[in-house]
């Protein structure tokens, strides 16, 4: 059973800011084809850059939902700087899991790859914004 | 513990694998739809053949390369035994399954299938049973039909007949679903189809594994099936053909061993079975799965069969108990084979195939490359647990324990 | 006995098939170009396998399968160091150079070549390597030329010229001929192509087994060879593809692991490389042919081409000195590999063969699937003898030994 | 060397009966593609079906040429009943041979094949001959 500690199955029966947001800054959608896990993820940020409200939603296995649950927690409140040094290692530490593997550190990887993606899009949209 | 005519302890005993221990636990190996695993007897053959007789077949004058011709062309007349082939032209070496069926598409598919004929499947069928037709339905703009499936896991009567009455070309069609166990009635369905002309593949990846299956009795025009999944090596298949058919075919792959007189601009094909394989065979697990055969013939197709009904019905009784458990296909032991799939409330089959397996139980969850029949079922995935000759009714008890603990761990 | 930093002796010691006696006399083993031996590293690795972590691979959660696939999977990296692939997306598993062949003929081929057009062959080309494309111009109705060959056993150079000057669509080329041993200039061949647009197949099962081979630096196309003639086991090949043709070429086999996404009416492929990689891949035999890369790196193959180099102009020395034996190919070994094939008089090659084998000698005779070669040399067959990192000059003499008794005994 | 005995060498270096015959009552080729060996038999019968006179020609390796020279000298005289009945044996023994193994035999069998080949396609045409 090792893997599936307390913490793990706490976020995925009770996952943390579940839910979507209207007019979201940030809106992403990654999926897991060999699981079939969808996530995706929706950021709202204060003007000063830091992440104001986040929500996510989809349907997958325990870990890539607790993934989910527990990143939202990870990131409230915190800049854009810190969101992109995060990593896999920020996930299994908060979620308190011994090595997962290597078939299904992917589960815990969704959550993480959906918000890169999300920020890249973001800053390319800032980007092109600041030019016009 | 003998079990019908099977002694299971002492064939446990030739499997070196299972004495491996995963996370400080016995293995349990229920992965065996997926491959099965290769006792002492397949393995030391293929250490032989290198130590003492590797050499290439046919055409050598030199001793090594008589010794490994007879050695490989024996397997064939082993395996024309096996499925009581009528003629040893029948039986081709091929990869695997998947080979054999692309080779059936390629070379009678391209020369028979035209514009707006129809190619005959199952809803039930694994994906190396379809992805072949849909190249060649797409290629020659032909079209695709699939025979649906009921709720309890068996082909529909009505649309058997009712599609072969309309003469598709081809029905491919497996013999047992890897994912529902279900045995389809492949004799009655073969003379129907015959009556309607209708040329009949039977995927027997699942079937010849695990009882015995007589190709004259079935009647169905190929045969195909692996060496992997029936205690044999990696990277063998078989492709049975009746002759008639085999002989009229072009070659599918095109190089050494497969003609009989090469010129600049043509050539001349070689005599079955040898004008479908090309180039180097895979001489050494070739015989290997020899030695496969020899140790199943041993045991007795029959009792091979009769040991996993055994398992299963224990299986299916002891899993039903538990509650939000749900099993796919029939019911019926006499109508399935030993693989069960499930799902557990809606707890992710990655979810239940990793906790099984840090208690050393290996299962396989996911879509088993029947991703039409995951849709038919309506779930993303399912677990399956399948049996063979080495597994026991303590080793089922063991899993059934841990499916429990997995409801509790997930509170449901 | 250190030949040019190889430890022949040692070398010796690995390979178990050596203490083999052949009708009273030590094995002699000269067939290398049809399939080399293996050492028990590679025996041991395929044993390995099957004892400790066998599973099918890819999408699996227990723990024999992700063992399985990781040592599969790391393997292709092995090969992308051995040949300096660029990615790991460039090499392909198939089952021999001809299935790899095939794979580009019906793949590449189906959906590039016309009416008209014109594949472009040489005269010393191995039958894997001629009859895909027969296959293929047929269907096509497109043409087939054959660059000559020099007397002397060289491509002609003015041919290479004006053939590629014409445009095939396809050069399909040997780096080293299986019969007259020499060693065509692939990397000079393949830039005066490229000028000409000609896409460039390379034939390496003889070249990559017996010295360095860089595909970078070659810059071909594709490249095809078997691990069986090069110390691995039987039932694995490799094709190497430069990745956007690969990305653009539609699967040749379809089945289970080389799709991404099944529909009952379409299907999306996996990613290269295993969008063509269909099916329960051979994979104990990948892994022992990682095996037998590590053997040859940690031998080196500048190492392996020194010591054949050595070998063979031993021997041509020693066999010219042979009246009447005829040997064919280039004299000088700077040009030609470890292969030498040899008339003695009008003896036919299946009576030299046979009396080498009673003195315990393994070489060939035939055509040696060079059948338009023999042809060309006018002779019906010939004898061959093919050397590796274990043959030894002392071999080398016992053979020319038994070739002078030979010529007593016949009388010539 | 085992296999090649002194009687072996000798009939391929100096064949008996080499060579044709005008208008024989008998004509046949066989060959063996695996060696590119071709031999051809011509056969002069008496009236009373004895063999009258016998030739081959043909090129191949020692051993089908040995054979096909040795056949010649134990069939001249014979009648037809007892050509049907001869083997590889006969031809083994005559030539004074171990087992030449599975491969060589082969060569060995190939003019005993052209004979049977002729013996039934001049049976053949006896029977319809007779009919007519
Ligand atoms: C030059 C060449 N090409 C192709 C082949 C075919 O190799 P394989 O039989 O492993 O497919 C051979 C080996 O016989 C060869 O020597
Ligand atoms: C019913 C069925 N058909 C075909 C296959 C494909 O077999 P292979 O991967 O050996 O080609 C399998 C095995 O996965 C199977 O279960």
């Amino acid at each position: 059973m090792s893997i599936y500690r307390e913490k793990v199955i706490d976020h995925y029966k009770n996952p943390r800011n579940f839910g979507k947001l209207d007019n979201p800054d940030i809106e992403v959608k990654e999926s897991n084809p060999l699981c079939g896990d969808d996530i995706e993820l929706y950021i709202k940020l204060n003007t000063n850059g830091s992440v104001a409200d986040v929500k996510f939603s989809g349907k997958g296995c325990a870990l890539s939902i607790a993934a989910a649950s527990v990143l939202t927690e990870i990131i409230s409140g915190k800049k854009l700087k810190e969101l992109k040094r995060l990593n896999k290692k920020d996930i299994i530490k908060a979620l308190d899991l011994p090595d997962p593997g290597p078939t299904r550190i992917e589960c815990l990887l969704l959550p993480i790859k959906a918000l890169k993606l999300g920020l890249t899009e973001y800053l390319k949209r800032e980007v092109s914004n600041s030019k016009s | 513990m003998k079990l019908k005519g099977i002694n299971v302890e002492a064939i446990r005993k030739d499997f070196p694998i299972l004495k491996r221990k995963i996370n400080g636990k016995s293995l349990i190996y229920f992965d065996n739809a997926a491959t099965s695993q290769k006792p002492r007897q397949v393995i030391n053959a293929i250490s032989k053949y290198y130590s003492l007789y590797n050499a290439n077949i046919h055409r050598t004058i030199h001793k090594l390369g008589v010794e490994a011709t007879e050695a490989y062309e024996n397997v064939r007349d082993k395996v024309v035994k096996f499925i009581n082939a009528k003629h040893r032209e029948e039986v081709l070496f091929v990869r695997n399954t998947t080979e054999a069926i692309n080779l059936v598409a390629y070379s009678w598919g391209r020369a028979n299938i035209s514009k707006g004929d129809t190619i005959l499947l199952t809803e039930m069928e694994h994906h190396s049973n379809i992805i072949p037709w849909q190249l060649l339905a797409k290629e020659k703009s032909a079209n695709l039909k699939y025979i649906g499936i009921t709720d309890d896991g068996f082909l529909k009567d009505d649309e058997i007949k009712e599609y072969l009455d309309n003469h598709p070309k081809i029905l491919a069609i497996t013999h047992v679903s890897n994912v529902l166990g279900t045995i389809n009635p492949i004799k009655e369905i073969v003379r129907y189809a015959h009556k309607n002309g209708v040329i009949v593949l039977v995927d027997g990846a699942q079937s010849v594994p695990h009882m015995p299956v007589n190709v004259q009795d079935l009647d169905c025009d190929f045969l195909a099936f692996s060496s992997h999944k029936m205690l044999g090596p990696t990277g063998v298949g078989i492709l049975y053909g009746k002759r008639e058919l085999l002989e009229n075919m072009e070659p599918f792959q095109g190089g050494g061993d497969m003609i009989k007189e090469v010129h600049l601009n043509y050539a001349k094909w070689n005599d079955l079975p040898w004008k479908f394989e090309a180039g180097t065979a895979n001489i050494a697990d070739v015989i290997g799965f020899g030695a496969a055969i020899d140790y199943l013939n041993k045991i007795g197709m029959e009792n091979v069969r009769a040991h996993e009904v055994d398992l299963t019905s224990y299986a299916l009784n002891k899993m039903s108990e538990i509650e939000n458990l749900k099993i796919y296909g029939p019911i019926d032991v006499n109508y399935r084979c030993g693989v069960i799939s499930f799902n557990i409330g809606n707890i992710h089959p990655h979810d239940v195939a990793t906790i099984l397996d840090s208690e050393g139980i290996a299962i396989r969850s996911g879509h088993h490359c029947a991703q039409p029949l995951m849709e038919r079922l309506n779930v993303p995935a399912v677990n399956r647990a399948s049996f063979y000759i080495y597994n026991t009714k303590e080793e089922i008890d063991i899993m059934v324990n841990v499916l429990k603990e997995i409801k509790e761990v997930f509170k449901i």
